[in-house]
């Protein structure tokens, strides 16, 4: 696939905790329209990176540009309304609240209703009620989530469970998606099934990717470009083929079974 | 000088107090993770066992105290026993509310048991005092002095040594986890409500020891109590030490001061000025002097 | 995007309506006719005087249920915007009438609300449930000290008029039948408390209150895709001491005298009470728990005497008075109901609820 | 060693999970257990070590045996006691506290001093990323270095019998590796092993014997090497043959599932 | 012999027996008790109510109100908490004709606009001054504003006191505090001292030293003291251990007998004064007291000498009086109580506390007078009488206002 112009641009990106130092240094361009994939050990950095990108950690060092505007700095909320979603490593969804309530609360940035609307329902809620509850059904049809648009997202089974997290992060019409291990813990099968539910997704939504796996077949299969970590340190980029065969990270990560 | 001494002192022997009854709450706090409301109930009881020790059977006033504690000990564990122990696993709030039920239940029986009327405890301190360079030391104050030192150099000791120290801490952060270690949970939570229950005890009888005497309402101080958990941090014994102290001499010496600087503020403002100072030092330290984080991640 | 079929927007209104099944809305006329017509058939003084209590109670519990079941934050400060909401009614109640004084105590609740919410969000659970403990302390002492307002420890009267167009809730003209202050009172509580049920239901199914429940959940996630997690939890703090303060508001017009005294601890517990016994982030179980709270030790009262080996009167023979025993039983069956049924009695509800109905979309 | 026959568990008095669901350990061996989420793994787990109750979860038929000693809803403490511990699904390891100290509270049953310590300088050699984190508060620690921690509790209570529950969720390939050959290493130090895992190429990889769950219900079992050449579970649990890739796999979906 | 003490033969009204009414049916009249009965101020309300319930069972022994009419009381559990005492009110008022106790000023100010709408009569369980001028209530005992200015009046001209005295008081932050305070407040203006000092206390406060300091350190010669027992306990505990001796004065309901045995009986035999109405426990001169400790041996010999248990005796007996007035006019409806009430004239409580002057609002009288005592372990309740029924100037001329 070509390069198209970066959508997201992360220069220089220094996060300390305490003693540890999590990202040193690390830079890295994701184009329009891109699956970036972002591998590494255990503690590399993945998640951190995420972190960094939705606000949730404040870097020390180091810029983040999304389609010209600056990341760093603004809050998580700030951030989601420019269009960043994501999915968490060990689930992030609102347990006590019913599958179509989380997809709704992805629509959060893009509802207006206040507390005091809220209260008299008539009117703006009502309607943005009605007219959001049309897309989220939309969602819950591409997920093939209908059976359980109920049921507290606490009590959903776990590979259903992280399908609602992408659905939730999908209600968010976001630009750039950022999926942390979207299959760990799933079987083949279920493996499977979100893979295609990633490249539906992508065949219909102008959405960028980055997407952290431990699973080396999936981003081999899926990923447009590559970033591999170790210690918080950039050790290779580039296509799939290119860093699967890249020694350091064959030495860190791939061990020998790769 | 001299005032302003005494003063202290007279914080230090309330901050002593309070920080037995703070502890105790950080027992169970640390072991369950619940706010134990019945505290002040247990304290009443302890002291109204310690009454019928020392009055009715006429036993030696340390062994009194040692069998209040013991006694309050028992019902302490008796109550995780008999309804506690459903809970495990519960949400939290549910816990909490069987506690303040609890302290409805104590209250009645207590005054069912011992009347309304004010009883003076037999005790060997009486309002005796020492003198020491123009200070005058209340006997009783020193031995509440003497004896939370002693509980909280043992207290130290066992949850940072002993396993059941460290069982008592996990068993709080996540139980089932912990049960998967082979700690017994019921064991946990019957052993942290009977220390809980013997510390109120044996605060409730130095306190009932006083000229004051004894009478229901001997429990409130319990509620004085929390902004010294709080100060010190909800899961930390030293805390809760640290804590009972900074808001006794706080509000001794408010108290003592109050004419002379705190007038402004309405007459007895030492009485918020636990509320006050608890507010404060929880804005710039969110967990207390020496409480535990949470851990968050995403 | 597949657009949804036609059929299933039309399911969605359905759908987002409060009481969309026959039987719910049956339930309700049920429960609005029963309403109107209690006061009628009970006229006792008594269950009246109790019942505008538990209304009272059961507004001020949706209030705390929003801050403290949807929200997730624990407050035990609920006693001192009761207090405001009492004062404010004292100070403005007999100068205005009734549609002004009862949102001008909501609004000096939800000011206050506002300056204390911002502790919210450095805290959490029990510390904060704790520094709000702190609150009724403090305002006792500002409420003794504040005696213009509040007339110091000897307490004030309040004098509020009670009249909304032509109904005088002191003495209800209707349809040629005269009726007392209680049962007027009866009705005026009530529907304030259906008014704020409705209105925080409302809330809590929409934008703002699906992000207060996030916000509960996981606060961090909720901040992630967009909820200010900040700004909902001081919004919900105004909230629920406006509605607190409108409690407070109705707590002075009736009893019409009010003192330091009342805004204590034992009050702010109370309240933690009903909202865990009705069942924490349910509407309809804090007026459950304000019922059973507030009507339980007077059902206890009434029978309380018929138990055998009770002494029933001061001076009487036995080993405990019945007045104790009240307390005691009291407290046994909060336990004993919260061992049975740790979710409260929304719980008990919702069993009874999907025994009778099943849901259109269950599996 | 452990036995388990005709067990049926229910949740919240209606939930039936288990449903008569029968399965042997033999000592010293490796034994796999595979299945779709929901399958009721975990329930099998929480039925052996008795941590069903704070799940509101109960056995309602069947036992389970050690070592032919009836441990059928055992208190969870005695079972660890004979020599049974769990690594628990999602690690749940004490988020507060540090490395070190989640360490201690593993080895909560031991009353050697030595022998823990012993322990602990075996657990740290096995993984010494814990090692240079001990001082660490645990929930700092990154997905993996958590599911380290939690195998390394676990082996601190020095069982006879391992349960894992998924461990190599979330870990790097490198890792799965190391965690795969950590775990032939505790089992040749003589612990056996009962392992559930998602990833069936790892687990037959090592395992003597494996089962395959569905709905509660063993659907099929054998020696590791027979479920291997299984056609069944090589289509849906291996992917192996002539693998599509993932970036083909467009509009369908397997929908089969064995006729139990 | 007072009110309600003639028993048997009473002259009964010219209209014949009056006609059954709410709360009364021809024989037994129904009295309402609302009274913290559990909870932490169930210390006062148990020995009110039996007070009350000792002078009734003596009543109908002797044949009832009037000689006829047997009293029943209906007794219900305030807590304390006005909430509940609106709702207890409402629950027995339909019951009875009227109510012989509510105790608490909070309470009873609650009930007081539905005593005023439903024209009923109740008699306050506390000495505060407020009470004296409102139709619906009746009160009892001399008002705590009257101890005070006794105790001064004795401290300034036997005590040893001179206007250059260092006067102090140390009050509980309440209602009954601020009652302490004002009585002080006008003597101070009446004797021309300045108050040197004013410590306020919440009740249940653990520690002392802080307003005990503050007071020695004000170099306070006197010191009034508004307190209850358990924290006046703690407060003289305070001031004994720092050797801090002026003369205490102090209200009648600070002192419990078991200050009198315990450890600082001896501080209290030097240094405390306390000041109260009637006479000392079981002085069998005083006709009222004779008849109580007889009673009380009768009717409830569990009960401990108290100073409540007499105030819920002599609550009994205002209300009996108002009851047998209501029966001599023929009308035991709440019209005719109220009606009862304004005709009464001065009644009698036999030297436990000296006589009231009822009638309407604005022209009661209460008793000016206290007694002082000193604590005695010896005597009975713990006090001897050091001067009895004294009656100052500056008392006599207080004025009681109604309350806004
Ligand atoms: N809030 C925090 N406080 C302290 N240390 C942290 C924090 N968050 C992350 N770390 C540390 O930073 C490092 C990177 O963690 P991160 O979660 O980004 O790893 P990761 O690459 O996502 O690993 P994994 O694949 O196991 O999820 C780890 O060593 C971790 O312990
Ligand atoms: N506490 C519970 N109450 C009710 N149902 C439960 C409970 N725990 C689990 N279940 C249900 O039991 C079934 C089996 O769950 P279990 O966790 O044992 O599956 P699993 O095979 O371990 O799945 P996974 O691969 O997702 O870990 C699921 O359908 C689940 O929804
Ligand atoms: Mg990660
Ligand atoms: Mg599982």
């Amino acid at each position: 696939m070509e390069r198209l112009t970066p959508l997201l641009e992360v220069r220089d990106l220094v996060l300390r905790f305490g003693g540890v130092t999590a990202l040193d240094g690390v830079s890295f361009d994701v184009g329009a329209g891109e699956l970036y994939a972002i591998i590494g050990p255990n503690g590399a950095g993945k998640t951190s990176i995420f972190n960094c990108l939705n606000g949730v950690y404040k870097p020390q060092q180091g810029t983040i540009t999304l389609d010209g505007t600056a990341l760093t700095g603004r809050s998580p909320a700030a951030i989601a309304s420019l269009g960043v979603a994501r999915t968490f490593q060990n689930l992030g969804l609102f347990e006590h609240l019913s599958l179509i309530d989380n997809l709704m609360l992805g629509r959060h940035h893009l509802m207006r209703t206040g507390m005091v609307s809220g209260m008299l329902w008539w009117g703006r809620a009502k309607r943005e009620e009605l007219a959001h509850r049309e897309a989220v059904e939309s969602i819950i049809e591409l997920l093939e989530l209908e059976s359980y648009r109920r049921m507290p997202a606490g009590l959903l089974p776990y590979g259903v469970a992280k399908r609602a997290e992408l659905g939730r992060a999908l209600a968010m019409e976001p630009t750039l998606l950022l999926l942390d291990e979207p299959v760990a813990g799933m079987n083949l099968e279920e493996t499977e099934d979100m893979a295609r539910y990633l490249t539906e997704v992508r065949r219909q939504l102008p959405l960028t990717m980055i997407l952290v796996e431990h699973d080396m077949r999936l981003v081999m299969d899926l990923a447009t470009q590559v970033l591999a970590l170790d210690f918080g340190v950039v050790i290779a980029s580039g296509t799939p083929a290119q860093v699967q065969d890249d020694p350091q990270v064959i030495e860190a990560y791939l061990g020998g079974a790769a | 000088m001299t005032a302003f001494l005494q003063n202290c002192f007279a914080g230090l022997a309330l901050g002593s107090t309070y920080a037995l009854v703070a502890l105790g709450f950080v027992v169970i706090f640390k072991s369950t993770g619940v706010i134990n409301f019945a505290q002040g109930g247990l304290l009443a009881l302890g002291a109204y066992l310690g009454y019928t020790f020392s009055n009715n059977l006429v036993l030696a006033f340390g062994i009194a105290i040692l069998l209040a504690c013991l006694a309050a000990a028992l019902v302490g564990a008796g109550f995780e026993r008999i309804v506690l122990r459903r809970m495990v696993g519960q949400p939290p709030f549910a816990v909490i509310m069987i506690t303040i039920g609890l302290l409805f239940i104590l209250e009645p029986v207590i005054t069912a048991i011992w009347g309304f009327d004010n009883l003076q405890v037999r005790n060997p301190w009486n309002i005796n005092t020492v003198e020491v360079g123009g200070l005058v030391f209340g006997v009783k104050d020193l031995w509440t002095i003497g004896l939370t030192a002693a509980v909280v150099v043992g207290f130290f000791l066992f949850f940072k040594f002993s396993p059941l120290g460290l069982a008592m801490r996990v068993t709080a952060f996540d139980p089932e986890a912990a049960l998967a270690q082979g700690i017994s949970a019921k064991k946990v939570y019957a052993v942290s409500w009977a220390i809980a229950a013997a510390l109120a005890a044996l605060a409730g009888i130095a306190m009932a020891a006083g000229p004051g005497g004894l009478s229901p309402s001997i429990g409130f101080i319990a509620l004085a109590a929390f902004p010294a958990m709080i100060v010190g941090g909800m899961d930390s014994p030293a805390g809760a030490v640290l804590g009972g102290l900074v808001i006794g001499l706080a509000e001794a010496l408010t108290r003592g001061y109050q004419d002379q600087l705190f007038s402004w503020a309405g007459d007895n403002v030492s009485i918020i000025v636990p509320y006050l100072l608890m507010i404060v030092i929880l804005l710039i330290r969110p967990y207390g002097l020496l409480g535990t984080k949470d851990v968050r991640r995403v | 995007m597949a657009k949804p079929h036609r059929n299933l927007v039309r399911d969605y209104r359905q759908d987002l309506r409060l009481f969309g099944s026959p039987m719910a809305r049956t339930g309700l006329a049920a429960m609005l006719v029963g309403l109107v017509l209690l006061p009628m058939v009970v006229q006792d003084d008594f269950w009246l005087s109790v019942l505008i209590y538990v209304g009272i109670t059961a507004v001020g519990a949706i209030g705390l249920n929003l801050l403290t079941g949807y929200c997730g934050q624990i407050s035990l400060g609920h006693a001192f915007f009761i207090g405001a909401g009492a004062y404010v009614t004292g100070w403005a109640g007999s100068e205005l009438p009734l549609f002004l004084w009862l949102p001008v105590a909501a609004l000096a609740g939800g000011l206050l609300g506002a300056v204390i919410g911002p502790f919210a969000l450095r805290l959490r659970g029990h510390y904060l449930a704790i520094v709000t403990l702190g609150l009724v302390f403090v305002g006792e002492h500002l409420w003794r000290n504040w005696r213009s307002l509040t007339g110091g420890n000897s307490g004030t009267s309040i004098n509020s008029q009670v009249s909304l167009g032509p109904i005088d809730f002191n003495r209800v003209e209707l349809a040629g039948e005269v009726y007392s202050r209680n049962q007027g009172y009866f009705w005026l509580v009530w529907v304030l408390v259906a008014i704020i049920a409705l209105l925080v239901k409302n809330l809590v199914r929409t934008r703002p209150g699906r992000a207060l429940q996030a916000v509960r959940d996981r606060d961090q996630a909720a901040e992630v895709i967009g909820v200010q997690a900040g700004r909902y939890k001081i919004g919900a703090f105004v909230i629920s001491s406006a509605i607190a303060s409108v409690a407070g508001a109705l707590f002075g017009s009736y009893q019409q005298f009010v003192s330091p005294d009342e805004w204590n601890l034992l009050m702010s517990i109370q309240y933690i009470a009903i909202v865990i016994v009705g069942g924490l982030g349910t509407v309809f179980g804090s007026i459950l728990g304000a019922i059973f709270v507030g009507a339980l030790p007077a059902l206890i009262d009434r029978f309380g005497d018929a138990i055998p080996g009770v002494q029933t009167s001061v001076g009487g023979e036995g080993f405990i008075s019945v007045f104790a025993l009240n307390q005691a039983i009291f407290g046994v069956l909060i336990v004993l109901f919260l061992v049975l049924e740790p979710r409260g009695l929304a719980g008990i509800w919702l069993r009874i609820k999907a025994y009778f109905k099943s849901w259109p979309f269950s599996y | 060693m452990l036995s388990v026959s005709n067990l049926e568990v229910v949740y919240d008095d209606v939930v039936l999970v288990l449903r008569g669901l029968s399965l042997e350990v033999p000592a010293g061996s490796i034994v796999a257990v595979l299945g779709a989420n929901g399958a009721g793994k975990t329930t099998l787990l929480r039925a052996v070590t008795g941590l069903l109750v704070p799940h509101r979860g109960k056995i309602t038929k069947g036992t389970v045996r050690l070592d032919g000693d009836d441990i059928t809803g055992a208190d969870p403490a005695k079972i660890v006691r004979k020599g049974i511990a769990q690594v628990l699904e999602g690690r749940r390891v004490f988020a507060e506290i540090t490395v070190d100290e989640n360490l201690r509270a593993g080895a909560y049953t031991r009353r050697s001093r030595a022998e823990v310590k012993e322990s602990y300088a075996r657990v740290l050699d096995l993984f010494p990323v814990l090692a240079n984190r001990r001082k660490s508060i645990a929930g700092y620690l990154s997905g993996g270095e958590q599911q380290m921690l939690a195998i390394g509790r676990a082996l601190m209570a020095s069982p006879r019998l391992l349960l894992l529950d998924e461990p190599s969720l979330g870990l790097a390939p490198r890792l799965v590796e190391q965690v795969r050959d950590i775990i032939v290493q505790i089992n040749q130090q003589g612990t056996s092993v009962l392992l559930i895992e998602q990833n069936a190429v790892m687990a037959l990889a090592i395992a003597n014997s494996g089962y395959v769950l569905e709905s509660g219900k063993v659907v099929k079992d054998g020696p590791a090497a027979d479920l291997l050449a299984d056609e069944d579970i090589r289509e849906f649990y291996l992917g192996s043959g002539e693998r599509r890739s993932f970036a083909d796999i467009k509009s369908y979906r397997r929908r089969k599932r064995w006729s139990a | 012999g007072g009110a309600g003490d003639q028993g048997s033969g009473g002259s009964g009204g010219t209209g014949g027996a009056p006609p059954s009414t709410t709360g009364f049916d021809g024989t037994t009249i129904k009295l309402g008790v609302l009274s913290p009965l559990s909870g932490p101020v169930a210390v006062i309300g148990l020995p009110l109510t039996a007070g009350n319930k000792i002078w009734f069972d003596a009543l109908n022994q002797r044949g009832g109100v009037a000689g006829k009419y047997k009293v029943e009381l209906v007794q219900e559990d305030t807590q304390y908490r006005p909430d509940v005492t609106v709702q207890q009110y409402n629950k027995v008022k339909g019951n009875v004709v009227a109510f012989t106790q509510i105790l608490g000023t909070a309470p009873t100010l609650a009930v007081l606009p539905q005593l005023k709408t439903d024209k009923m009569l109740a008699a306050p369980a506390s000495l505060d001054a407020l009470w004296v001028r409102e139709p619906n209530l009746l009160p009892v005992g001399g008002p705590y504003q009257i101890q005070v200015i006794n105790a001064i009046d004795y401290y300034m001209t036997e005590g040893g006191g001179t206007k250059d005295s260092k006067i102090c008081n140390m009050i509980q932050d309440d209602v009954y505090g601020e009652a302490g305070l004002q009585g002080l407040q006008y003597a101070a203006g009446k004797y021309g001292f300045t108050i040197a000092n004013t410590q306020r206390y919440k009740t249940g406060t653990e520690n002392f030293t802080g307003q005990i300091q503050a007071l020695a350190g004000a170099g306070c010669q006197m010191v009034f003291l508004t307190a209850t027992p358990s924290d006046a306990g703690k407060i003289w505990g305070t001031a004994a251990q720092a050797r801090f001796m002026p003369r205490w004065y102090a209200q009648s309901p600070a002192y419990a007998a078991a200050l009198s045995k315990s450890p600082i009986t001896p501080y209290l035999q030097q240094t405390t004064i306390i000041v109260a109405e009637g006479t000392e426990w079981g002085d069998d001169k005083v006709t009222g007291m004779k008849d109580l400790v007889a009673r009380t041996t009768q009717f409830g010999p569990s009960q401990q000498p108290d100073y409540y248990l007499a105030f819920g005796y002599n609550q009994a007996r205002a209300m009996t009086a108002v009851l047998e007035k209501a029966v001599e006019l023929g009308n035991l409806s709440r019209d005719g109580i109220m009606n009862a009430m304004n005709q009464l004239g001065k009644v009698s409580f036999d030297g436990l506390t000296d006589d009231y002057q009822y009638g309407a609002a604005e022209t009661r009288n209460p008793p000016r007078s206290s007694t002082l005592f000193s604590v005695d372990p010896t005597k009975p309740f713990g006090l001897k009488t050091v001067k009895y029924n004294i009656s100052s100037e500056a008392a006599r001329t207080y004025e009681f206002k109604k309350t806004s």
